[in-house]
């Protein structure tokens, strides 16, 4: 049987849940090589859009790939590129970001960004019932960051939850940290954090501890990290609860890829990963030691 | 030694020193071939080649002006960004007038001329910066990276500005198209290449940059207007950016605030790399189309490979870039 | 067309450089203006060129006022000055120079060829041979200044000021610019220069104007005034003797030992020896390795051979070596290699020493000590303590490279191009410096392109001639026809190349 | 005139010539006080103020280090991927030999020998490929950079390397104690600061990195070792970015790829900033503490401020950097 090639474009790992993602990919092809002999797999990070569209090229032009899976660094210069790999008959696998235009790819692993949001607020509303006053950190000026967000406010409307404010943390834990800091100087008066980032809760967390305040009464992360995951496994009241977002995704969507070449089971479609929330009871489900994330 | 034999030695002595500097990068780029035909054997594909030279016309473009730049003693770290920006504008201009205008090529041509004029706008802003105000170049063009990157974001709402679909199937061809077979982005970036060269080498601009890079007060004293040329050479950078905007946005249809990340220190790279001395002086822009070719291979053919981690890439190019520039460095002791 | 100051002061800072300047320059003549070092020379010239603005008095044009805003405009009018220090863009090529700012074009685009004729012609002229394409950077420091001069003949001068121009040259090559500047003369131009020669100031100018402190002290007809006259109109006192008497008689001690020393492309197999007290002179024609054999016998450039002092082989791959074991080199070229010119001078001065001055930190206050030394011991005339040596009279940034070479206290010297733009008053005080130095037991070697200065200086000459010892020469033997023979390759006395 | 007479006239010149230089970054300085002082009363203070302080220490830290490669013409764009690194490298260091040494004083003693050891390894070899293979220092250290961001990805396999929770309560003291109320960053960075003004002032090192900035062919023929003192400024830079590191570290006990980027651009810029200049010969060691804190303020202020949307914080440091330099810069006309 002749060997078919599957070639992996994902962003670099630029912070902890992109780094989770590569880890995962570089686990999904070591495994998958060794089930599936007659398949290669290309894999290739980008730190860009614009080079994510280069590796892209390079995989049609050089290495013959039969099957694209793509994590697009964003979803709209992605758009052509990764059509032009459909039109040429190329079997296309999307993860995470969708793609501008739909009906371009054969199969979608999504993640569901106004559904992190949305499930971050409603917690939010739930722990605190008589409403309060939160900051909240955003992520990279992105699509991404700004689908939760918008998710999140809308969550928490009329709850009488009040966002006093909003900075970008850039899902970097350095940056939140400072971010923190400032705003702690900035309220007196601080009930809890939407960090919305598992990276940028560490940075919150460790701005808070300094601090020495007792006024907020827990911080609200994503994401699943594995420390923060257990944490909320050890009942950390600061910690109360996380929202999923997966970065095994990409390892999903080439598992599936590859059954979907090496034989006739139907895997097209669209595949959504959901955000769930984890509470102290159901964290044991999404603790994964081995994980770098 | 009379005059008359020092001058044979002296001449000798300079054609073999101007060989290494020479055949340095040139030397460089021949053995990246050499390495990526061996790696895959689609690497001299048409296909490949095509690619990888449309793909570098951006920073190609950038790097052009950039080297008159570096000439004149100057730097700008902002062209990353200042693209970033005039995609956006580009994108929101083309956007704007689309109910109007409706899809076609004047829209295009609307689209052009704003890149442009966006472009040698920011030009000037800096160059005016580092002339008139007399402020370090690198400052400035610090300072600007960081506000046009930000206002991108901002025009962006954080987000992506995309193109219209229905304009990017009109605007497309100039990424993608071309003639006999030749891709406009190819075509425009050596036409700019050769632009470049000829003003360098047989314009007296290129000479006036070169003079004031080497002793500004030298060139003050012999008339050249030193403010002008090199507010003219930020000026043409930014016009370059505009232009090598305009492949850009083809290509892509959309503009972020991850539009030309780090393409400063890829067109710097590649002009130093190009034998163009950092500190002003001297300048070579064909050197600067080697260098940009090379710094294109070294990622085509990382990723024409397997075996090595990716999370190594920048570790290896790093180490291509420095044995680029040994193979050209003067190999006169430090006498 | 007629260039003339009037009532021209001027002043930087609080300090005023020139009192009441008065002065004209007429076509078809040639007119030197001489004095001290620091005495407001270059300064005149500067503002009548329109690199400088006086603080007040007029320049006229034709007995029209006129106000330079900039070189540009003073050479708009025909005005071109050639400056003290060279001006050239050392990265491009003597052609780029030659016609900077004024390229030729053909259409659009330059006309390279046009220009690399005219250079090689204006070369031609000077009877300079360096390529139009050669890079600045390489050529030689007469060549240089060869380039500078074919620059200014290029612009068309009405009126040529040239600042020390012969400073760097040899006889001969000096002989071929006043070929020039008679020529030019003939043709009506008006001519003003410096020198510290004064037999060049008397055989090819017409008019002399003397400056002293700023002010003009004495304006006259050349042939009115002798040598010796213009010398005490400069410094105020008589100069006569310019070489001191040995004082005590050179020691038979060896302190130095060189054998087969051999610099590539520059100096093959050159073996001498230094005594205790001893001046050595070094003669040759330029171009012939004088500077290059002494730089790699102190480990500036690579070199192979042994040097011993006081019998002990010293390493030139380390770059105190050679300072350390007593030996100091003053370079010829002040400007790249002598001085930081945007420092101030207590930090040029102590920069080779600065160990001397160091227990964990410097002792500033003993460096200021050491500088009021030097600018006593020197004669070192400058505005102010912090100026930027940069803005110093060449003539006394020339004696402060000497004073922060000495004060390395070395046993040996080697001294290159010791008085090169330095008056004539000023030289006498550095050769009875140099005289203090042998007297006191240390040993010194000059090298100079000035014949008169060796003669009148050393113990004993060596000549070089391509790169090799030429021959040597000791007292009774050492003269102009003796140099020049060995120089030149017309005399075989030790087997030269 | 006599030199005697001139003495007065000169202090005075110097004086006033001093005065816009000296003070224009002080007075930026205090610009941005007094703005932040009245858009938030928290402003001045103890807590923002120590922690403002505190985290400007990392940069503080390595821009003084950077004074002195910049003074001697030299530039470093390393240094953040740098910091990442020996970051990483701590932390796996400590983690390995946490079984056998349990934690405890011991352990961070190790931990910091390693940062200061791999700091000052990786300055040499900076120092190295530009003295000794004469390597432009912007490709040298755009390589250099490359490759340590690449090295730490690849040594936390994309993800965050943490320290093991047992050492983090026994290092955390490092960063968020002190003495007398002041903590430790704070009082390293002044120490670091203090000894960097003396050095560059008052001993033959600092004058010698300035000397070789100015013209390197006069010093070395003043027989200043130029390749050591080189070589020296890349070797100290190296070391304090190991300082930096063991101060960084103890925040948040972990570091990614994403660690310590673009402090490269923030301590050239605070050094620029301060009052150095980018082409060498002239060096400050307290400007470039100013830098540093002008820099770190503008975050501040734009943290504690409303109204602004945070997609334009780019916008607005890049015009105060733009401002804090045309407040300093030399009056004097261009010619
Ligand atoms: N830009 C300046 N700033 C301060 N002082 C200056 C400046 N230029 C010249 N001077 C001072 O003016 C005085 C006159 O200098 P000038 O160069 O005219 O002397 P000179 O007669 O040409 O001397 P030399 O024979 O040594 O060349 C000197 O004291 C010099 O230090
Ligand atoms: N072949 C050459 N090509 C270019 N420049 C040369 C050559 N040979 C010598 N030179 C330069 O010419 C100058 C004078 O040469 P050199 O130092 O060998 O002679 P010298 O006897 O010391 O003469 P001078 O009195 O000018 O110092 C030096 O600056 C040297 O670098
Ligand atoms: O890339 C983003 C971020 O890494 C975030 O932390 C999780 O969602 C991903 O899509
Ligand atoms: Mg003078
Ligand atoms: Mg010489």
């Amino acid at each position: 049987q002749e060997t078919q090639v599957i070639g992996i474009s994902i962003p670099a790992a630029t912070h902890g849940w992109a780094g989770g993602m590569n880890y995962h990919a570089q686990e999904a092809v070591d495994r998958l090589e060794g089930v599936y002999p007659q398949l290669d797999f290309v894999l290739a990070t980008a730190s860009d859009p614009a080079k994510q569209v280069n590796d892209i090229e390079d995989m049609l032009a050089t290495r013959d790939i039969d099957a694209l899976v793509v994590l697009p660094f964003e979803s709209e210069p992605l758009t052509g590129p990764v059509a032009a790999v459909a039109d040429a008959g190329k079997w296309v696998t999307v993860v995470d970001r969708g793609l501008a235009q739909e009906g371009i790819e054969d199969l979608y692993v999504a993640g569901d960004n106004p559904g992190f949001g949305r499930v971050a607020g409603e917690y939010m509303v739930s722990a605190m019932p008589d409403g309060g006053q939160i900051v909240a950190l955003r992520g990279i000026p992105t699509t991404i960051d700004n689908e939760r967000v918008e998710g999140f406010q809308q969550a928490i409307e009329g709850s009488g939850i009040e966002i006093l404010g909003m900075e970008h943390g850039n899902w970097n834990r350095d940056d939140s940290f400072t971010v923190m800091q400032d705003f702690l100087s900035k309220y007196p008066q601080i009930d809890a954090v939407w960090a919305s980032d598992d990276d940028m809760a560490i940075g919150v967390l460790a701005a808070i501890e300094a601090a020495g305040r007792d006024d907020v009464q827990f911080v609200l992360g994503g994401a699943g990290m594995k420390e923060m995951i257990q944490r909320t496994a050890e009942n950390d009241p600061m910690v109360p609860a996380n929202v999923t977002y997966p970065p095994s995704m990409i390892a999903t969507a080439i598992e599936l890829t590859a059954v979907g070449l090496t034989s006739n089971a139907p895997v097209s479609g669209e595949f959504v990963i959901g955000s769930v929330l984890v509470t102290p009871e159901n964290a044991a489900d999404y603790y994964f030691p081995d994980s770098p994330f | 030694m009379t005059a008359t034999d020092a001058k044979g030695a002296g001449a000798q002595g300079r054609a073999r020193h101007l060989d290494l500097k020479v055949l340095g990068p040139i030397l460089a780029l021949l053995a990246l071939i050499l390495v990526g035909a061996l790696l895959n054997a689609n690497f001299l594909s048409m296909g490949n080649i095509t690619n990888v030279l449309s793909r570098s016309a951006f920073i190609g473009i950038i790097a052009v002006g950039m080297t008159f730049v570096i000439t004149a003693g100057g730097l700008d770290l902002s062209v990353g960004s200042m693209a970033a920006f005039i995609a956006g504008l580009m994108i929101l201009v083309m956007n704007g007038l689309l109910p109007t205008m409706g899809p076609g090529w004047p829209l295009v041509f609307v689209g052009m001329t704003t890149a442009l004029v966006a472009g040698v706008a920011a030009g000037f802003i800096n160059g005016f910066l580092v002339t008139t105000m007399r402020i370090e170049a690198f400052i400035v063009t610090l300072g600007t990276m960081g506000i046009y990157r930000s206002l991108v974001t901002w025009l962006a709402d954080g987000g992506t500005l995309s193109l219209d679909f229905g304009m990017r199937s009109v605007i497309r061809p100039i990424y993608y198209d071309g003639i006999l077979g030749i891709s406009w982005p190819i075509i425009v970036f050596a036409l700019v290449a050769i632009a470049g060269e000829v003003v360098m080498r047989r314009a007296a601009f290129g000479r006036h940059a070169a003079a004031i890079g080497s002793n500004d007060q030298v060139a003050r004293y012999s008339s050249v207007n030193v403010n002008r040329v090199r507010l003219l050479t930020f000026v043409f950078l930014g016009l370059l950016v505009g232009v090598a905007t305009i492949m850009y946005v083809p290509r892509l249809g959309s503009a972020s605030s991850s539009t030309g990340l780090l393409w400063e220190l890829e067109a710097i790279a590649a002009v130093i790399i190009g034998g163009t001395m950092l500190k002003g002086g001297f300048g070579r822009v064909w050197g600067t189309v080697i260098g940009v070719l090379i710094l294109s291979l070294i990622d085509n053919i990382l990723n024409l490979t397997d075996g090595v981690s990716p999370y190594l890439n920048g570790a290896i190019q790093g180490v291509i870039i420095i044995l680029a520039v040994i193979l050209q460095r003067d190999r006169k002791a430090g006498a | 067309m007629k260039l003339s100051l009037r009532n021209i002061d001027r002043s930087f800072g609080a300090v005023q450089v020139l009192h009441d300047v008065t002065l004209d320059l007429h076509p078809g003549e040639v007119h030197a203006l001489i004095g001290e070092n620091g005495a407001g020379k270059s300064t005149t010239m500067k503002i009548m060129s329109g690199y400088l603005a006086p603080t007040s008095g007029e320049v006229l044009l034709d007995d029209r006022p006129v106000a330079f805003a900039s070189s540009e405009a003073a050479e708009a009018h025909g005005v071109v000055l050639i400056h003290q220090e060279f001006n050239l863009a050392e990265l491009l090529t003597v052609e780029q120079n030659i016609f900077l700012g004024h390229e030729l074009k053909r259409g659009p685009f330059l006309d390279i060829r046009a220009m690399r004729e005219r250079t090689r012609h204006l070369l031609d002229r000077l009877d300079c041979h360096v390529a139009p394409d050669a890079v600045v950077r390489d050529i030689s420091n007469p060549d240089k200044q060869m380039v500078e001069i074919a620059k200014a003949l290029s612009r068309d001068a009405r009126v040529l000021i040239m600042d020390e121009p012969t400073a760097v040259l040899t006889e001969r090559e000096a002989e071929v610019l006043f070929s020039q500047i008679s020529r030019l003369r003939a043709e009506g131009v008006a001519i003003l220069f410096t020198s510290h020669k004064l037999d060049e100031v008397k055989r090819i100018s017409d008019r002399v104007t003397v400056l002293r402190d700023g002010h003009v002290v004495a304006q006259a007809m050349t042939q009115a005034m002798t040598e010796d006259e213009m010398a005490t109109a400069m410094v105020g006192r008589d100069v006569s003797s310019l070489y001191p008497e040995r004082a005590a008689p050179v020691g038979g001690e060896i302190v130095l030992t060189v054998e087969g020393l051999t610099v590539p492309g520059h100096a093959r197999d050159v073996s001498f020896d230094l005594h205790r007290g001893e001046i050595l002179g070094i003669a040759g024609l330029i171009g012939s390795g004088r500077t290059e054999t002494m730089e790699g016998l102190v480990g500036l450039r690579a070199a192979t051979g042994t040097v011993r002092v006081e019998g002990r082989a010293i390493r030139r791959d380390r770059p105190r070596a050679a300072l350390d074991a007593g030996i100091a080199y003053l370079t010829e070229d002040r400007k790249e290699r002598g001085l930081l010119l945007d420092k101030s001078m207590r930090e040029n001065l102590t920069l080779q020493s600065l160990r001397d001055f160091t227990r964990v930190l410097i002792d500033e206050a003993a460096e200021d000590r050491a500088l009021d030394q030097a600018i006593a011991d020197f004669d070192i005339r400058a505005p102010h303590r912090a100026v930027e040596v940069g803005n110093l009279s060449g003539g006394n940034q020339q004696k402060l490279l000497l004073a922060k070479t000495m004060l390395a206290d070395p046993q040996i010297v080697i001294i290159d191009e010791p008085t090169r733009g330095i008056d004539i008053g000023t030289k006498k005080q550095i050769y009875e410096f140099i005289h203090g130095l042998v007297a006191r037991g240390k040993s010194v070697i000059v090298i100079s392109s000035e014949m008169q200065e060796v003669i009148g200086l050393a113990d004993r000459v060596l000549v070089m001639r391509q790169g090799r010892l030429a021959g040597e020469l000791s007292r009774p033997d050492i003269n102009e026809d003796r140099i020049v023979r060995l120089a030149m390759g017309l005399d075989g006395v030790r087997g030269a190349a």
